[in-house]
């Protein structure tokens, strides 16, 4: 498995051609999910898109994940590749690809990361706009149900605010 | 001692990154140490979405803590 | 939506690049499947692949699944290159990529794609081995049940005959 | 006239990719088309699995075929 946490850009297909051929031998295919910070055409004072991560816990999240996916498809091997800091429209920000020898796999597992990468993984967005920044909030813990680490404070919850930016 | 991180919106509303505090009482859990960073910071942080994280790894408010712990507090995660 | 059946090489992200624009603004990402030729480090004898197609015919099978998965997930748009002729070990073969708003209709609609492809696009393959060419045959048919166009001819089956090649 | 084109092992085993033949009869269906093939090459075909399109459709053995048709018998396709 490889993980990468990075500020540059990347090229998914130079990626995939890097990646360590031993483990992926024998592979029929391979499954890749790549996100991008969407075209704000209706919100045209969105200018860019900031990431913020927590360096090592990130990582090990990704290690994890990928880790748990390997033990639960039979799947040859996983790349993810995340970017943070400043993002303009269209560009990219993850990459997640599975080798598989069967695609069932490989697209099962793909999904597993990807849903589970953006509940557990330590970044956050913002949106950066002519008068300021504002923070995305998604609030995976509420749509998915309860999940360990999450909380609403040790206080009573008096309810969430959240913002018009859902993914 | 132990270090206290913090991220995103709840770094932006304590002011700060990173504190260190005295573990506040043996057997101390997470929330405890929550306590103790609004006592510290005068910041309340309940009644909002806190996610928590023992030496990087997520974990329960109830989790417990150690002295030499690594504890961070951030809301939910929006990567992806 | 573009559909591409060509005898070169292709690179992946080039292709990505290359889509045109209008048509996935306001995509949150993209979910691609590409499929290579296997290493049959197992199988000494294989040298290549050879794929045979119906020319005229495949492009429109291609078309026509790619609008029916317009028509039946919320994406916005679809990519698939098919190549044909010899093709060496880990080769790409078929490259289908997906643009959606939302992650799952992506992912759906790019297996749907590769799925239907495989029983629907007249594509067939034949390894080549140092004493001669040898069909691969799956049966899609007989594993998916009955399917219009599918039949066992018109006098009655006397038995199927299946390779040990299976994918 | 209809023209008929045979692809992969159907193909290999008729020695020929393409045929021109009449239209067997009025009202005539693919099963039609291919029967007067195994006619006029000898080659039996029955017995193993056989798809079939007009006009580069996929088509059931018992569709139509009209005069001007393109027609074409193939085993299951491996592509992808």
């Amino acid at each position: 498995m490889l993980v990468k946490v990075q500020a540059a850009d990347f090229d998914s297909q130079a990626e995939i051609n890097a990646f360590p051929q031993e483990g992926i031998r024998g592979a029929g295919g391979l499954v890749s999910f790549v996100g991008t910070v969407r075209d704000y055409s209706d919100a045209a004072d969105i200018l860019a898109m900031e990431i913020e991560h927590y360096p090592g816990m990130t990582e090990r999240e990704l290690e994890r994940i990928s880790a748990e996916a390997r033990a639960h498809y039979d799947i040859l091997d996983s790349l993810i590749i995340h970017r943070f800091g400043r993002l303009g429209p269209n560009e990219r920000i993850v990459q997640v690809t599975v080798w598989a020898r069967h695609r069932a796999a490989a697209f099962d597992a793909c999904r597993f990361l990807i849903d589970v990468l953006k509940t557990s993984a330590p970044f956050w967005k913002r949106e950066i706009t002519p008068t300021g920044m504002r923070w995305v909030t998604d609030c995976p813990g509420c749509r998915a149900g309860t999940r360990e680490g999450h909380s609403h404070g040790v206080a009573p919850a008096v309810g969430h605010q959240h913002s018009s930016m859902h993914k | 001692m132990i270090e206290v991180k913090f991220f995103a919106s709840i770094r932006e509303q304590l002011g700060c990154a990173q504190l260190c505090l005295s573990l506040p009482r043996d057997g101390a859990c997470v929330a405890d140490v929550l306590q103790a960073v609004e006592a510290q910071t005068g910041v309340h942080l309940g009644g909002q979405h806190l996610l928590a994280a023992v030496n990087m790894a997520h974990v329960a408010m109830t989790a417990p803590v150690s002295d030499g712990d690594e504890v961070a507090f951030f809301p939910p995660v929006t990567g992806g």
